[in-house]
C-alpha cells in the first residue's frame, strides 16, 4: 500500500527536478537569481489546460504552446529586468511571478477562483493504457506508476540535455559570466544575450514541469504555483549541490524523501502539533545542511559562491 | 585574492545607509508625483473618496512600513536577506500572548516580548549567522539558511500556540472623525508609532557613536575593520535592534488589526521586502515611506479596479521602481571605483 | 630590535588553506621611516598589508608592534595597538561625509578629542575642510586618497601602512600623492608602503624592501635599491615605464 | 538514475512490510474503524485545522461511547494528516491516510484540494470523501458515488439567502455583497447576484478583498459608500475580523443589515470578531440545525472538550464522521466500498430518526442492518445522487448579544 505513497513521492521528486534543473541553470552556471521559475511554471500548465479545455486543442500539441509561451515570458522578463543588479533581479523576479499569480487568479480567461478542470483527459487514456501493460510485468496495481515513469524518463532526458549543453562552448560562456561577467564581455561575448538564453530555457524546463503539475494534480489553480515552489526549488538545489545537475537529481529525491517521509512520524501529538513538528524538522535540516555541507551534498566547494 | 574582490564588489553594489537630508532630490520628486497623483484621483472621485483612500493608504504602509524598519537594517547592514524576519514579528506577537498568559500585565507583557525576541534575534547570530559567516557561506547558502530558520519560528510557535485565530483583544473599531474622513484609533496609534519608530531609528543611525558605525560598518565591512570598529560589537547590536523593531511591529499590528494566526509573518513577508527596496536598503527612512508609498498605492488602486487587485499593484509598482529607480527612494548609488 | 616600531619575522599566510601567498617574510620598520615594499604582481605585497592588519590571519610567523605580539589579532584590536592601514581601493566610507569618514577614523584612540583631531587632519589636507560636508564618494580619485590616509592617520598611529596610495592616480597626482607622504612622514609618521610605481616610491624612501614570490628577494636603502641593476633588471623593469 | 530508483524502492518495500505487519482481517468482527481527518493544518488556511480538528476527534469520542452504550463491538479512531491548503500536498497527506486505513476521509476544506483527492487516489479505492466545499464545480466531476458533501452547495445557499434578505429587507432591495476572493467566495457571490437579480433585486457593488491583506478600510468603505439595504457577506472568521472591524469604522455601517454566509456561522461569535461587525446580523444555516436539542448538547460538549473556540462548519465535520461510523456499523464492515453503499441507509427518510443525543440507540438501530435518519447537529442530511445535500430547510439565525438565534425556517429550491 505504502508503495503508493512513494511513488506520489518520487513523482514530486521528478517535477521538481525538472523545475529545478532551471534554477540550476540560472543560479548555479550563469550566476542569475532567477526568482520568478513558477511563474513560468505557472504561465505554461495554464497555457496547456487552456488551450484544452477553452479551445479544444490536444494535450500534446498544446505542452509545446505552453512551453513557446512561457519562453516568451522567459525573454520578456529578461529584457525589461536583466540589467538590474542581482539582488534586484531576484525580487524583480519573484514580483513578476507574483503578477502572474495574481492575474490568473483574477482574470477571466483562466478560470480565475474556479481555476481550470478536465484537460487531461488524453494522460488519462495513455495512463490506462500503461496499466495493464505494466500489470503483465507486475507493477500494474499503482495508479501514479504511469507519471511517475513518464516524469523520471522526461526528467532523466532533460537533465542529460543540460549536462550535454553544459559541455558546449555555450555552457562554457554561461560558467564565464558568472565566474567574471566583465571579463567574458571583454571576450567580445554579448552576455545579455546569454543571460537571457539561459532564462529563456529555464523558463521552457518550468513550463515542462508546469505540465506535470497539471497532471498530477489534475486541476489547475494558482495557489499551487506560489513562490513556495521556487523555495523548495533553491532549497533542494542547495542541497544537492551549486552547480551540479547531478545535485538536482540527488536534492530532489532527498527534500522529497525528507517532505513527505516526515508525514511517516508517528507521535503521540495533536494533528495540528505533528503539522508544525515536521516543518520543525525540515527548518532544522535546511539549517544544518547549509552549515554542515554549505556546498551541497555533489557540489564542488569552490563553484557554491554567486557574484551578487 | 577573487574572493575579497567578490566581497568588496558585493559592497561596492549594494546601496547602503545614507542620509535623508542629503537624499532630497528623489523623494521630493517622488512627493511631487504623490501630489499630482493625489489631484488627479480628487478630480476624477470628489475629495472624499480620494482621501478616504490616502488615509487607508497610510494606515495600510505604516503596517508594513514599520515592519521593514528592522529587516532594512538587518539587510543593509548585514547584507542579509532574512526571510525569517515576518516570523520574528509573529514571535514578537506570540510571546505578549504567552507573558500576558503568565499573569504579565499586557503593556508589561508587550515589552517583554520585545525583550525576549531582541535576544532570540541575538541568539540566531550566536548560533546560525555567525558560525555561517566564519565560514564564508554564499549568499544561497545564507538564503536557504533563513528560510529554515524562518520554518523553525512559525512553525515552534504554532507548535505550541496552534494556528487558530487570536486576539490581543484590543478596541479595533472606534475611530477618529476628521471631518467625513475616519481613521481608526488603533491604526492612528499605528501610524505614530510607525513614525515615531522611523524617527528614532533615523535619528541614533545619523547622529550616535554606534548610528555611525553601523552605517560605516554597512557602507564598508572591511574599511570598518581596519578603521578599529568592534565589527561583532555592531552585528550584535544590529540583531538586537531589528529583533526588538520586529517585536514592535509584530506587536502593533496584532494589537491594531485585531486578529491574527503564525502565518501572519510570512504572507506579509514579501511587502517588507518590497518596501525595503522602494525605499533603498539600509534607510530606515526609506522602508517607512516605502511602506507609505505601497501601501497608498494599494489603495489608491482601489478607486479604479476590483480591490482583489490590490496585491499585484504592489508587485507591479516595484518592478517599474527597481527599472526607473534602482536606488530605491532614499538610496544612494555607490560610485564603483 | 630595539628602534624598531614594527618587526615581522617569518611570516607565512594566504587567502585558501592550501596556498600561501607569503612564505616566511622578514621586515623592520624603524621609527620615523619611510620603508617602501616594492615587487611584481602577484608578490604578496598587498597580502603584507593584510596580514599586518590581521585582514588575513597568519598562520605563522612574528609580528610585532613596539614589543606586542599583534599576529592574529582582530583588525579592529590591531589598529587600537597603534597600526593605521590605508587600503588601496574602496577606501572611504562613500556614503558618509568626509568629516563623519574622519570622525569613524578616531574610533580606535576615544581618548584623543575629535576636534583638536579634525583641525590636523584638516591643516594637514586643506582640500578636505573644503569638502568636509560633502559625500565621500562624490571625491575626486585624489581627494578620496587623501581622505583614506586623514581618516588612517585620525587616531595617530605609531606605523601607517599605505598600499599602494598612487594607484590609479592621474599621473600628475602622482606626484602630488608622493608629496603628501613625505609631509605626514615629516610629520612625525612612520610609514610602511606597497608601491607599484617601484623607482619612484623607492628613491623617497629610507629602506626598501622586493618581495618575489612570498620570500624577500633584496632589501636595502631606497634609492640604492631603485639604483640596483639586479633589481631594476629583474623587478622594476616595464613596472614605471 | 537506477540507484535512485533503487532507494526509492527500498524505502517502498520497507514501508509494505510495515502496511503488512499491522494489517487486520478486514470485515472481521469488532468493528475498527479508522477516519481519515484531512485538515489544513498548516498553510493559507490554518485557522481551519484546529476547529476541524477538535469537532472530529469529539465525533470519535461521541461514537464510541454510543458503541460502548449500544453494547456494539465497534472502535472508531481518528488519523489525521496535514493537508496543507494545497492540491499537490492534500494528495500526499490522503495517501499517508489510506495507509493507515482510513474507510472515509473527512475534508478537505476547498473544491481544488477535493478534486485533486478525488481523482488522485479516493475515488478510485471507492472512500469515502467529505469535503467542506462548497462550489458547485464539485458537481461537475465524476465521482463515483463517493463524495458526500455535509455542507449545502452554493446554488442552494444562495437562495436561502435570497430569501433571508426578502423576508428581512424586503423584495428588490439594493444589495452590496463582499467576499474573500477565493473559490467559496467567488462561486457563491456569483449564484448570489443571480438569483437575487432574477427577483428583481439590485446589486450595489460587488466586493472582493485579498484574504492576506493587513487592512481592508478601502472594501469596507466602498461597500458602505453604495448605501445598500443590505450586505450579504461571504467570509471565514479570520478575515471577517478584520473587514467587520473596518466596516464599523467607517461610522455608517450597520450590522442589522448584514446576512452572512455559512461559514460564518457559529454558535457564539468568536472572540476576535469585534461584536459591533456582527451584533443583528443574519444568516443562514443549511439543514434546520439551530435551536435543535442536538445543536445544544455539541455546544455544550464542545465547551466542556475545552481547548480552540468554536468555528465554522465545526458541527459539519462532526457529522460526517458519525456519518460514517453509522454507515460502517449498518455494512458490519470497515470496507469503503461497503461503507459508501449504506450512507443513504443512516439518512432515510422516513426511518427513525436519531440525533447526537439518541446515538447509542441508533448504532443499536443500524446493527441491526435496519434503516435509520440520523439527525445531525447542523441538520437531516438528504444526499442527491451526486451526494450533495438536498436538504431545501434553511434556518435564517441572527446573532443576539453574541449568540446565533433561530428567527424563521425558509424552504428553498
Amino acid at each position: 500500500m505504502s508503495i503508493d505513497f512513494w511513488i506520489n513521492v518520487g513523482v514530486l521528486a521528478g517535477i521538481y527536478g525538472i523545475f529545478t534543473l532551471g534554477l540550476q541553470l540560472n543560479a548555479g552556471f550563469t550566476g542569475l537569481l532567477n526568482f520568478g521559475q513558477a511563474g513560468f511554471m505557472a504561465i505554461g500548465a495554464y497555457t496547456v489546460g487552456i488551450l484544452v479545455v477553452d479551445r479544444g486543442w490536444s494535450l500534446w500539441l498544446a505542452l509545446p504552446a505552453g512551453i513557446v509561451l512561457a519562453v516568451l515570458a522567459g525573454l520578456f522578463v529578461g529584457i525589461a529586468s536583466l540589467r538590474l543588479r542581482s539582488d534586484h533581479f531576484a525580487i524583480a523576479t519573484i514580483a513578476f511571478a507574483e503578477i502572474v499569480r495574481y492575474t490568473l487568479q483574477n482574470a477571466a480567461f483562466s478560470g480565475g477562483n474556479q481555476g481550470v478542470l478536465g484537460f487531461d483527459a488524453e494522460w488519462r487514456a495513455v495512463s490506462d493504457w500503461m496499466l495493464p501493460w505494466l500489470a503483465t510485468i507486475g507493477l500494474g496495481a499503482y495508479t501514479q506508476l504511469p507519471l511517475f515513469i513518464v516524469v523520471w524518463l522526461a526528467f532523466v532526458a532533460l537533465l542529460l540535455m543540460m549536462k550535454g549543453l553544459q559541455a558546449t562552448p555555450w555552457g562554457r560562456v554561461l560558467r564565464g559570466i558568472r565566474e567574471d561577467e566583465d571579463a567574458t564581455a571583454a571576450l567580445g561575448k554579448d552576455v545579455f544575450a546569454y543571460k537571457l538564453q539561459s532564462l529563456a530555457l529555464a523558463a521552457a524546463l518550468a513550463a515542462v514541469a508546469g505540465f506535470f503539475v497539471a497532471l498530477n494534480v489534475t486541476y489547475l489553480y494558482p495557489t499551487v504555483f506560489d513562490p513556495t515552489f521556487t523555495f523548495f526549488g533553491y532549497a533542494l538545489l542547495v542541497l544537492g549541490g551549486f552547480a551540479s545537475y547531478g545535485g538536482v537529481a540527488l536534492g530532489s529525491v532527498l527534500f522529497w524523501t525528507l517532505l513527505e517521509g516526515t508525514r511517516l512520524i508517528e507521535t503521540s501529538l495533536s494533528a495540528g502539533q505533528q503539522a508544525s513538528l515536521r516543518f520543525i524538522i525540515v527548518g532544522v535540516f535546511l539549517l544544518l545542511i547549509s552549515r554542515l555541507r554549505p556546498q551541497g551534498l555533489l557540489g564542488n566547494v569552490n563553484e557554491m559562491r554567486v557574484r551578487p | 585574492m577573487t574572493d575579497t574582490t567578490q566581497t568588496e564588489r558585493t559592497e561596492a553594489r549594494a546601496s547602503v545607509l545614507s542620509s535623508a537630508l542629503a537624499a532630497l532630490p528623489r523623494p521630493a520628486l517622488l512627493l511631487a508625483v504623490l501630489i499630482v497623483l493625489l489631484c488627479a484621483l480628487v478630480i476624477a472621485f470628489g475629495p472624499v473618496r480620494a482621501l478616504q483612500a490616502t488615509v487607508n493608504g497610510f494606515v495600510a504602509g505604516s503596517y508594513t512600513g514599520l515592519g521593514a524598519i528592522g529587516l532594512t537594517l538587518v539587510l543593509g547592514v548585514l547584507k542579509l536577506v532574512n526571510f525569517a524576519h515576518g516570523d520574528l514579528l509573529v514571535t514578537g506577537a506570540y510571546f505578549t500572548i504567552l507573558f500576558a498568559w503568565l499573569g504579565l500585565p499586557l503593556p508589561l507583557a508587550m515589552l517583554t516580548a520585545m525583550l525576549a525576541t531582541a535576544a532570540l534575534a541575538l541568539a540566531t547570530e550566536k548560533i546560525i549567522w555567525q558560525p555561517l559567516r566564519l565560514a564564508k557561506a554564499g549568499s544561497l547558502q545564507l538564503f536557504l539558511s533563513a528560510i529554515g530558520l524562518g520554518l523553525v519560528l512559525r512553525f515552534t510557535v504554532q507548535f505550541f500556540a496552534g494556528s487558530q485565530v487570536r486576539t490581543l483583544g484590543a478596541n479595533v473599531v472606534t475611530s477618529i472623525a476628521i471631518g467625513p474622513l475616519r481613521l481608526g484609533t488603533l491604526q492612528a496609534l499605528a501610524l505614530v508609532v510607525g513614525i515615531s519608530a522611523m524617527v528614532i531609528v533615523g535619528l541614533v543611525l545619523r547622529f550616535t557613536s554606534i548610528g555611525k558605525e553601523m552605517r560605516a560598518f554597512a557602507d564598508n565591512r572591511a574599511l570598518a575593520e581596519v578603521s578599529g570598529i568592534d565589527t561583532q560589537h555592531i552585528i550584535n547590536v544590529t540583531w538586537i535592534a531589528s529583533g526588538f523593531l520586529a517585536a514592535l511591529s509584530g506587536i502593533l499590528y496584532a494589537t491594531a488589526i485585531g486578529s491574527f494566526n503564525p502565518n501572519f509573518g510570512i504572507t506579509l513577508l514579501l511587502s517588507l521586502f518590497a518596501a525595503t527596496v522602494l525605499g533603498g536598503i539600509g534607510n530606515p527612512y526609506g522602508a517607512l515611506v516605502g511602506g507609505l508609498v505601497i501601501g497608498l498605492s494599494q489603495e489608491w488602486s482601489t478607486l479604479l479596479f476590483n480591490a482583489r487587485w490590490k496585491p499585484a499593484v504592489g508587485f507591479a509598482l516595484l518592478i517599474l521602481m527597481l527599472m526607473f529607480m534602482p536606488q530605491g527612494i532614499f538610496g544612494r548609488a555607490k560610485r564603483r571605483s | 630590535m630595539s628602534g624598531q616600531v614594527l618587526t615581522v619575522a617569518g611570516l607565512v599566510a594566504g587567502y585558501v588553506p592550501q596556498v600561501d601567498i607569503l612564505n616566511g617574510v622578514a621586515i623592520t620598520v624603524a621609527k620615523d621611516e619611510i620603508v617602501t615594499v616594492v615587487g611584481p604582481n602577484g608578490a604578496g605585497k598587498s597580502t603584507l598589508l593584510k596580514a599586518l592588519v590581521g585582514l588575513v590571519t597568519p598562520k605563522s610567523g612574528r609580528i610585532a608592534l613596539e614589543d606586542k605580539d599583534i599576529a592574529g589579532l582582530a583588525p579592529s584590536t590591531i589598529v587600537r595597538q597603534g597600526l593605521g592601514y590605508v587600503p588601496q581601493r574602496e577606501n572611504v566610507f562613500e556614503t558618509m561625509p568626509v568629516e563623519e569618514n574622519l570622525e569613524i577614523g578616531l574610533k580606535p584612540r576615544r581618548d584623543l578629542p575629535l576636534r583638536l583631531r579634525l583641525e590636523a587632519m584638516y591643516a594637514l589636507f586643506p582640500r578636505l575642510r573644503e569638502r568636509r560636508r560633502q559625500m565621500a564618494g562624490s571625491l575626486s580619485g585624489g581627494e578620496r586618497q587623501m581622505l583614506a590616509m586623514a581618516r588612517a592617520l585620525m587616531p595617530q598611529p605609531k606605523v601607517l601602512l599605505l598600499d599602494e596610495p598612487t594607484a590609479g592616480l592621474a599621473p600628475r597626482f602622482v606626484d602630488l600623492m608622493f608629496e603628501q607622504v613625505a609631509t605626514i612622514n615629516r610629520s612625525g609618521v612612520t610609514i610602511l608602503m606597497v608601491e607599484q610605481n617601484a623607482t619612484r616610491a623607492l628613491a623617497m624612501s629610507h629602506r626598501g624592501y622586493v618581495l618575489d614570490l612570498g620570500r624577500n628577494a633584496y632589501e636595502g636603502e631606497g634609492p640604492a635599491l631603485a639604483r640596483d641593476p639586479k633589481v631594476a633588471d629583474l623587478y622594476l623593469g616595464g613596472l614605471h615605464g | 538514475m537506477s540507484c535512485k530508483i533503487g532507494r526509492l524502492a527500498a524505502w517502498a518495500a520497507v514501508s509494505a512490510l510495515a502496511i503488512v505487519a499491522s494489517a487486520q482481517g478486514a470485515g472481521a468482527e469488532p468493528l475498527d474503524l479508522k477516519i481519515g481527518a484531512l485538515l489544513e493544518s498548516t498553510g493559507p488556511l490554518s485557522e481551519l485545522g484546529p476547529p476541524a480538528e477538535k469537532a472530529i476527534n469529539l465525533s470519535a469520542t461521541v461514537a464510541n461511547k454510543a458503541a460502548k452504550d449500544a453494547g456494539v463491538e465497534a472502535k472508531v479512531t481518528i488519523v489525521s494528516a496535514d493537508s496543507q491548503g494545497d492540491p499537490q500536498a492534500a494528495l500526499s497527506a490522503t495517501r499517508t491516510l489510506v495507509d493507515k486505513g482510513a474507510s472515509c476521509i473527512m475534508g478537505p476544506s476547498t473544491t481544488p484540494e477535493s478534486i485533486s483527492v478525488l481523482n488522485g487516489i479516493t475515488m478510485q479505492r471507492k472512500i469515502t470523501l467529505w469535503p467542506l466545499a462548497s462550489s458547485t464545480r464539485l458537481r461537475t466531476v465524476k465521482d463515483d458515488g463517493t463524495i458526500y458533501r455535509p455542507v449545502p452547495a452554493d446554488d442552494l445557499q444562495s437562495k436561502a439567502l435570497v430569501k433571508a434578505i426578502e423576508n428581512h429587507v424586503g423584495k428588490g432591495k439594493a444589495v452590496a455583497i463582499i467576499f474573500r476572493n477565493e473559490p467559496y467566495g467567488d462561486a457563491l457571490s456569483k449564484s448570489f447576484t443571480t438569483d437575487w437579480q432574477a427577483e428583481g433585486g439590485t446589486i450595489s457593488s460587488t466586493i472582493s478583498f485579498d484574504p492576506q491583506q493587513e487592512s481592508f478600510d478601502s472594501e469596507a468603505g466602498q461597500a458602505v459608500d453604495t448605501n445598500p439595504d443590505a450586505y450579504v457577506v461571504i467570509d471565514y472568521p479570520e478575515t471577517y475580523a478584520k473587514l467587520g472591524a473596518a466596516l464599523v469604522r467607517t461610522g455608517k455601517f450597520d450590522a442589522k443589515k448584514v446576512f452572512v454566509a455559512d461559514a460564518l456561522s457559529f454558535a457564539k461569535v468568536p472572540d476576535n470578531i469585534p461584536p459591533e461587525a456582527l451584533e443583528g446580523a443574519y444568516g443562514v444555516a443549511g439543514g434546520s440545525p439551530t435551536g435543535t436539542d442536538a445543536f445544544k448538547a455539541f455546544n455544550k460538549l464542545w465547551d466542556e472538550a475545552g481547548g480552540v473556540a468554536n468555528a465554522s462548519y465545526t458541527a459539519n465535520s462532526f457529522d460526517a464522521a458519525i456519518l460514517c461510523f453509522l454507515s460502517a456499523v449498518e455494512a458490519g464492515s470497515t470496507e469503503p466500498g461497503a461503507i459508501r453503499d449504506k450512507i443513504r441507509s443512516v439518512t432515510k427518510d422516513g426511518a427513525p430518526q436519531f440525533t447526537i443525543e439518541t446515538l447509542a440507540d441508533a448504532v443499536k438501530t443500524a446493527a441491526t442492518g435496519k434503516e435509520i435518519d440520523y439527525v445531525g447537529v447542523s441538520g437531516a442530511f438528504r444526499f442527491k445522487d451526486n451526494g450533495d445535500p438536498s436538504s431545501s430547510l434553511y434556518d435564517v439565525f441572527q446573532y443576539q448579544g453574541g449568540k446565533q438565534v433561530k428567527i424563521e425556517q425558509v424552504n428553498v429550491k
